[in-house]
């Protein structure tokens, strides 16, 4: 994969915080990542949330997208086997994420930009390992689309 | 404890409130209860004598055999309870005595006790908590860890409102100048309601047995014999240290042994019955234990391993595949061991012969006992009470949630031990039986509210 | 032109703490379409609220962000106020910047004060684009069709009927009670199965609205939730005498309970020497046998038995040595059935010796004192493995069982019995035709599967579909009449009010740029979606009714022509790009 | 091996004294409670299963049932209320009437009127042997043997020493017989494999010194929990024990000594006189040994007697009486009341060759069973 061989020190320059979009759901995963503000669990501030009601509605193109439009990764907190709606929400929405790895290589960008793991209404502390990690990880890739939206 | 400092005032009498149903008892069942019976249309009064409503259910971390978080389950619906036009949750409140006066007809006094938080103007920001200086055990983490005086009883408590625990405030008026509301008001009085109810549900539930009852396992004097209710708080996700640690020296235990029917199937404690949940329960932890320490040992000593319910048994064997063990013999005693180590004296009554294990945590599977208050509830009319004090049916083949007297049904455990899949049935079976009672009683048709359909 | 307004609340500090909320008023006053950005000290407070109204008014606002708490908090209450303004309570959105900003990045204030502007411009940017949306009403034909006229299926009619709610109660066979009418003695009272059963249809008379049907199957189901057209075919009863009654009879029902029991498990022939051993008889056959007995003189088939062997788990929490046929789960009941069937039979025949021969004793709560009881009276227990079960085998004219037992260390143990009573699990009822007809679920232990065993116990994917009674899964009596109750209380919430309100978030389709293709078809897990043809075009459509808003079709529409009201493709994007953009 | 299972074996038990424990469901409590349980000698759950279940000769000759002190404790903690200490008593009854003469032991020991008329009539036999013999007696000053009949009390000494000395012998080698048929497997294997020992049987002598100063200091009684806690000592279950046996003891030496090493014709000795303190200090322990124990079964201080049958009150009873018979004729014959003196003999008699009859045949066998029993576990590795 191109990414990995990415040079540490072009990839990191000192003012680059990655910005990740959190794709959460209505029930479960937002009021799991409300918990994790409740109970003061810090991740990284340069993340934004977007909630919708399961996270099976996901479009492959809205993540790539995202990558183009400012963010450097996406984090699909998926609700995992609580999820209202569908019993096999985790396994749909696993679907669109594989069609989003597919169509992230047709654009270039590196699939490790893309994560999604189940996260429960108090699932604060994987919630917050799995951000970071993200970061720590984008972090290393550098900026998704630099020049674009990163004014 | 100090006789309270707080200034007397005259409780506040409220005009009488009428509605449709009484449920008694804010946790799943009386939750559920509510729920079916404001969307058929009833009003409810909800009440529950805790600052929040939740129960018991709401303090696990994941429940069998599906392994989803209590949470998941418990918080939206304390939060559509909090939210549904046809329920009135009242909280902090005592239901002082519930009399019958005719079908149909039921008169009850309720009193709520002071928050000394005015809830209109709290905004659950937790300044209060944070200025109060004095901490108590924090009942809501099984005592493990402290809250303030002041306090907001858990982070998602429904209504999240706080709490001025009077009897250890030193009343220095640190809240009150904290609170950016404004909300914080000692001169708040205990307000007694009077209300009217067609019918009544009691969803009292069940108090856990109490450990220290059983001497021979040693309880509160050897610090690493914990019960399964403060494991459940170690491993649940609001759990209060963030690992699963041993209280004797925060070491990460590696050898857990868990101590089934503690309280349970023994006369010795004069409960001869069996607490249905405990074996699951303790299946479940042991397999949430292999995942937050893989390394660990888990070894189950058991009689019966009563894994009764839909996919029970599949989860049953789904522990023994991860490796749980499993031993036939009823714990005689435990002892003090070397490094604050446990001893566990059984008899393997498959291999034969007395043992003693060593373990550097023992986790007592408490069994439950039924909650006194549930047969207070009535005066005038008795609830009868079956074997070993649950509520009983007044005929299980028949009616299965109604009670001796008419019009006033249980749900939940307070007719005996449930887990939470059976106490959600029962909770909605006991709202359709009232509900014919009502139709019954009074030939009324409900009013047709609007009410917010259910999302999914 | 939108008139969008913004309000940013302190929370009393909880946000302003942290987030500079001056500068995220300034953010929002920089977006287009915004007239009025203010921050107030709490947004939720009464006197807010009135501002908000009068601001409406005053500024002609149309659309209203509250950037605050949690949604799960306030986003109703806001909404509520957005409605009283006169405005549609949907051309709302509530940013969180209190969970997700202020107090999730205490560590960075700056970092959180620029969460906090990205999150309440994406929400501009969906109120800019949000529509007016309203529920949806249907009818709900305040009918219910009961499918299985056993102990669960009474028991929802009888509540449904209490209620004052009609109910159409179909019954295979040609007598009302099921599997519970067929048993001498049931716990825990001791009363006969047809005792119980009496009881409960006393309790039906009592009530009006309910309509009968034995010898009934369904034939067809059609429509949706609320309005369900159902056929059932009664076939004449014997003796003939309705010759005139129709064959086929259809209805229109809001909801349909299935509750169509259970069969239990027919050991296979010589398993345990059932069939091949003259005296070796199922849990249900002894039943029979004691009941033609008089008391202490217990035959059976012409043998007078003074000694009994119970063997536990015969077609439960076993896998044949093929594996082809699988009973992993536990039948529930049958411990406590069995425990409770010896101290009857020990009433009338003292001298009995029974051995139960057992895995794992399963008398749960209660039903524990009846295990003891048993003990109590002499009933030997001896526990053997599942891996190693017991044998039968005829010797001198009786039979010996062969047992393992594990309490003495997996000693051979020879029982000398005069019968062996195999205690047969509970099965699933083979009843593929009702499956096909209705598209009821089925769970991995071939019973009917719920969507969620505590959230929602007795409810199906299809709405207005409702399943209990041992249907679902092994129950006793007491257990089956509440899943009934359950699945009656689940109906009536419709059928009390009539009609059916729906949250405005579902699919709906762009015929122009709909192909088709079935895509959403295939998603939808509700049936919601179909292929129609629509003025000449053949399109997908929505059943609004059955609906429930998760989205899985949009995903899925390779041209965008399904969309979610509420959460449009154009108002994710938008919101998607309102969140990148750099601050 | 397999075995056959018997379904009238617990209901024969139960009638020697086990009532409630066909309630036990096996969860072990009992044998981890068990002081004297060890990893080998697993009891009493087991053995209450295999009584369940029928297995006699699982039961009958094994050591279990001996090494049993019937604390109680498995009792106490008894989780159903089986009451196991009570089964390991009654099951003890049964091994005797088993081990000795079923046809006379298990009527005594399970029928209060077959035991009731056996005991009158055998009193009435040795009474009218002792009372029928013609003989001369001195009314003026205490002549006892004088005035015993020396024909009399061989008559009975003969009769008492075939039947239950007799009987106690057979007793005893079938103990020893089954015993040594059922040690080298199961019981012994493990633990001699263990040892690395390459026979099954320990030397005799290491086992014997062990086994008596169990036997005479009463040292496994001292195991039980509640013996350690018991205050005041006096009133332990082991002192009281102690008593009684010691006391008994203390009397038998007395009068084997008085019989066979300083005879005394006639004369009174005066309290001080060794033999004669002996039998005073020893009766003294006997009375408040035996006391104690009835005051306990009234009480029903001990959860193991909570339902004494009816050779339990008998037993105690009668040695109650014998030493308290001593008594009377020693207080007789310091006063000089030569008629009480002789009557008080005659009863002393009686009394105690009731009890000498019944050794074999009633609990009283545990006197020869248990040290045999308890040896032969050495012997045979079953316990170290």
């Amino acid at each position: 994969m191109l990414a990995a061989q990415r040079p540490l020190d072009e990839a990191s320059p000192a003012a680059f915080r990655p910005k990740i979009l959190i794709l959460s759901t209505n029930l479960i995963s937002d009021p799991g990542v409300d918990f994790t503000g409740l109970n003061h669990l810090h991740y990284p501030a340069t993340t934004a949330v977007l909630r919708m009601p399961c996270s099976s509605m996901i479009r492959p193109d809205f993540i790539v997208q995202a990558l183009e439009d400012g963010f450097d990764g996406v984090y699909v907190a998926a609700d995992g086997t609580d999820c209202p709606y569908l019993p096999d929400c985790v396994a749909r929405t696993a679907a669109r994420v594989q069609e989003a790895y597919a169509l992230m290589q047709a654009h270039g960008i590196e699939r490790e930009r893309l994560t999604m793991s189940g996260i429960c209404s108090v699932c604060g502390e994987a919630f917050v390992r799995g951000v970071k990690h993200l970061s720590e990880v984008v972090q290393k890739l550098g900026p998704a689309s630099r020049g674009k939206g990163h004014a | 404890m100090p006789e309270s400092t707080a200034p007397v005032l005259a409780a506040e009498d409220l005009p009488v409130e009428t509605h449709d149903v009484l449920v008694v008892g804010g946790g799943i069942a009386g939750i559920e209860s509510s729920l079916e019976l404001a969307d058929m249309g009833f009003k409810v009064l909800l009440v529950e004598k805790q600052p929040s409503i939740g129960g018991k259910m709401f303090l696990l971390s994941k429940v069998f055999p599906t392994l989803d978080c209590a949470s998941c389950i418990s918080t939206p619906k304390m939060a559509a309870a909090a939210h549904h036009p046809n329920i009135t949750l009242l909280t902090y409140a005592d239901v002082q005595g519930v009399r019958k006066h005719g079908e149909g007809d039921f008169e009850a006094t309720i009193v709520e006790k002071p928050r000394y938080v005015d809830a209109s103007l709290c905004t659950s920001c937790g300044q209060c908590s944070d200025a109060c200086p004095v901490l108590v055990p924090k009942e809501f983490d099984d005592n493990l860890i402290a809250r303030k005086a002041a306090y907001i009883p858990f982070d998602t408590a429904v209504p999240k409102t706080a709490v001025i625990d009077l009897d250890h405030c030193i009343l220095c008026g640190q809240c009150e100048r904290a609170c950016p509301a404004h909300a914080v008001n000692f001169l708040q009085a205990s307000r007694v309601h009077h209300v009217r109810a067609s019918s009544v549900i009691l969803a009292t539930g069940f108090q856990l047995f109490p450990a220290e009852r059983k001497k021979e396992y040693r309880f509160g004097e050897l610090p690493n014999v914990v019960t399964a209710m403060q494991m459940e708080r170690l491993l649940g996700p609001t759990r209060p240290y963030h690992a699963v640690l041993r209280p004797s020296d925060g070491k990460e235990p590696g050898n857990i042994a868990y101590v089934l029917c503690t309280g349970s199937r023994d006369r010795t404690v004069g409960n001869p019955q069996c607490s249905r949940v405990c074996c699951m329960y303790s299946l479940k932890q042991a397999q949430l234990i292999l995942g937050a320490l893989p390394m660990a040992d888990v070894t189950i000593y058991y009689m019966d391993i009563r894994a009764y319910g839909k996919g029970f048994e599949e989860f049953y064997q789904q522990a023994k595949g991860m490796g749980v063990k499993f031993v036939r013999g009823k714990v005689a005693k435990i002892t003090p061991e070397a490094d604050g180590n446990v001893g566990l004296w059984y008899e393997d009554t498959e291999a034969g012969g007395v043992r003693k294990a060593v373990h550097d945590l023992a986790v007592l599977s408490v069994g439950l006992l039924p909650n006194p208050d549930a047969g207070k509830v009535m005066t005038g009319e008795e609830i009868k009470l079956g074997e070993g004090g649950w509520v009983a049916s007044e005929d299980e083949n028949r009616h299965p949630t109604a009670t001796s007297v008419r019009g006033v049904f249980v749900a939940g455990t307070a007719s005996g031990p449930k887990d939470i899949p059976d106490s959600i049935v029962d909770a909605a079976a006991a709202a359709a039986e009232a509900v014919g009672y009502l139709h019954q009683a009074r030939r009324v048709k409900p009013q047709p509210e609007k009410v917010v359909a259910c999302p999914a | 032109m939108p008139r969008i307004g913004v309000y940013v609340c302190h929370c009393g500090g909880n946000i302003s703490d942290t987030v500079d909320v001056k500068k995220v008023v300034e953010a929002a006053k920089a977006e287009g379409d915004v007239v009025l950005a203010r921050d107030v000290t709490f947004a939720c407070a009464d006197s807010s609220q009135k501002e908000m109204i009068e601001d409406v008014r005053a500024q002609k606002l149309d659309r209203i962000v509250v950037a605050s708490c949690s949604p799960k908090l306030h986003e109703l209450t806001f909404r509520g106020v957005v409605q009283r303004s006169g405005l549609n309570p949907y051309q709302y959105y509530h940013a969180n910047i209190r969970e997700q900003a202020s107090w999730a990045h205490s560590d960075d204030p700056e970092g959180a004060t620029e969460k906090a502007i990205r999150h309440v411009r994406s929400g501009i940017a969906y109120a800019r684009l949000a529509e007016p949306l309203a529920r949806t009403k249907a009818a709900f034909v305040p009918k219910v069709l009961v499918i299985g006229g056993g102990v669960a299926g009474l028991k929802a009619a009888i509540d449904l009927s209490s209620m004052g709610v009609r109910v159409v109660l179909l019954e295979k066979s040609s007598a009302l009670g099921g599997r519970t009418a067929t048993l001498p003695e049931v716990y825990p009272y001791g009363r006969s199965g047809s005792d119980v059963v009496q009881g409960l249809l006393d309790d039906l008379r009592r009530n009006d609205g309910v309509t009968v049907f034995t010898n009934a199957t369904l034939e067809r189901v059609g429509g949706h939730v609320g309005s369900f057209q159902v056929t059932f075919r009664v076939a004449p009863h014997e003796p003939a005498g309705h010759a005139d009654r129709p064959a086929e009879i259809t209805d229109t029902v809001g909801a349909i309970l299935v509750a169509t029991g259970t069969d239990t498990y027919l050991p296979k022939a010589g398993e345990y020497g059932y069939s091949r051993l003259p005296n070796v008889v199922t849990l249900p056959e002894f039943l029979e046998l004691e009941q033609a007995s008089a008391p202490g003189d217990l035959m059976i088939h012409g043998k007078r038995a003074r000694r009994l062997a119970f063997i536990y788990c015969v077609g439960s929490r076993q896998t044949s040595a093929d594996g082809t046929e699988v009973h992993e789960y536990c039948s529930r009941y049958c411990c406590n059935a069995t425990v409770s069937t010896t101290l009857s039979v020990l009433r009338d025949h003292p001298d009995l010796t029974v051995y139960h021969l057992y895995r794992d004793m399963r008398t749960y709560g209660k039903n524990e004192l009846m295990y003891e009881e048993a003990a109590r009276k002499g009933v030997v227990f001896v526990r053997f493995d599942g891996e190693e079960p017991p044998s039968v085998a005829e010797r001198d004219g009786g039979l010996v069982v062969s047992v393992k037992d594990r309490l003495i260390g997996g000693e051979l143990v020879d029982l000398p019995v005069d019968a062996v009573v195999l205690v047969t699990g509970l099965m699933p009822r083979a009843n593929q035709e009702l499956e096909g007809i209705l598209k009821l679920p089925l769970g991995k232990d071939g019973f009917y599967q719920e969507v969620h065993p505590k959230l929602r116990p007795v409810e199906t994917n299809i709405s207005g579909l409702y399943i209990g009674g041992t249907a679902q899964g092994p129950k006793d009596i007491g257990e089956s009449l509440e899943s009934g109750s359950a699945m009656a209380a689940k109906a009536a919430a419709f059928a009390l009010r009539g009609q059916l309100e729906l949250e405005p978030f579902v699919a709906s389709v762009d015929g122009a740029r709909c192909a088709a293709g079935g895509a959403c078809v295939a998603a939808c897990p509700f049936g919601a979606v179909e292929i129609r043809e629509v003025d000449g075009k053949r399109q997908a459509t929505v059943e609004a009714a059955k609906c429930k808003g998760c989205g899985a079709c949009v995903a899925v529409c390779p041209s965008e022509a399904i969309q979610l009201k509420g959460f449009s493709n154009d108002e994710i994007r938008s919101m998607i790009k309102a969140l990148g953009r750099g601050t | 091996m397999t075995e056959t299972a018997d379904p009238k074996l617990m209901a024969t038990i139960r009638r020697f004294g086990a009532f409630d424990v066909s309630a036990c469901f096996s969860c072990g409590v009992c044998t981890a409670t068990c002081p004297l349980s060890t990893p080998s000698a697993s009891f009493p759950r087991k053995m209450i299963h295999y009584a369940q279940l029928g297995l006699k000769d699982k039961l009958v000759g094994r050591p279990d049932v001996w090494l049993c002190e019937s604390c109680g404790e498995c009792s106490d903690t008894c989780p159903r209320d089986a009451k196991p200490s009570e089964f390991m008593i009654a099951l003890r009854k049964y091994e005797i009437s088993e081990l000795g003469v079923p046809l006379l032991s298990r009527p005594l020991l399970t029928s209060r009127a077959f035991a009731l008329g056996f005991l009158a009539a055998l009193s009435v036999v040795f009474l009218a042997i002792l009372t029928l013999i013609e003989r001369p007696a001195d009314l003026n000053s205490v002549q006892i043997f004088g005035f015993l009949p020396e024909q009399g009390v061989e008559i009975i000494g003969i009769a008492v020493g075939v039947v239950a000395l007799g009987t106690a012998l057979v007793g005893v080698l079938r103990l020893w017989r089954t015993m040594a048929r059922a040690a080298p497997q199961p019981i012994a294997a493990a633990t001699a494999a263990a040892d690395g020992a390459a026979e099954a049987s320990a030397p005799w002598t290491k086992t014997m010194v062990p086994t008596l100063k169990d036997v005479l200091l009463q040292k496994r009684t001292q195991s039980c929990a509640s013996e350690k806690n018991a205050a005041p000592w006096w009133t332990s279950r082991w002192f009281v024990h102690a008593a009684v046996f010691w006391g008994f003891l203390g009397l038998l030496l007395a009068t084997i000594l008085r019989f066979v090493a300083v005879p005394i014709h006639g004369e009174l000795v005066p309290p001080w006189e060794p033999i004669r303190l002996l039998g005073i200090v020893s009766g003294i322990a006997l009375l408040y040994g035996t006391a104690m124990m009835m005051l306990r079964r009234l009480r029903k201080a001990d959860r193991y007697t909570s339902r004494s049958t009816f050779m339990d009150w008998a037993f105690i009873v009668l040695l109650f009486l014998a030493g308290l018979g001593g008594f009377l004729v020693d207080i007789a014959q310091y006063a000089s009341l030569p008629l009480w003196a002789y009557a008080f003999m005659v009863f002393h008699l009686v009394v105690v060759f009731d009890l000498l009859m019944l050794i074999p045949f009633t609990k009283f066998a545990h006197v020869v069973y248990r040290p045999m029993a308890l040896w032969l576990s050495r012997l045979y590795r079953y316990i170290p």
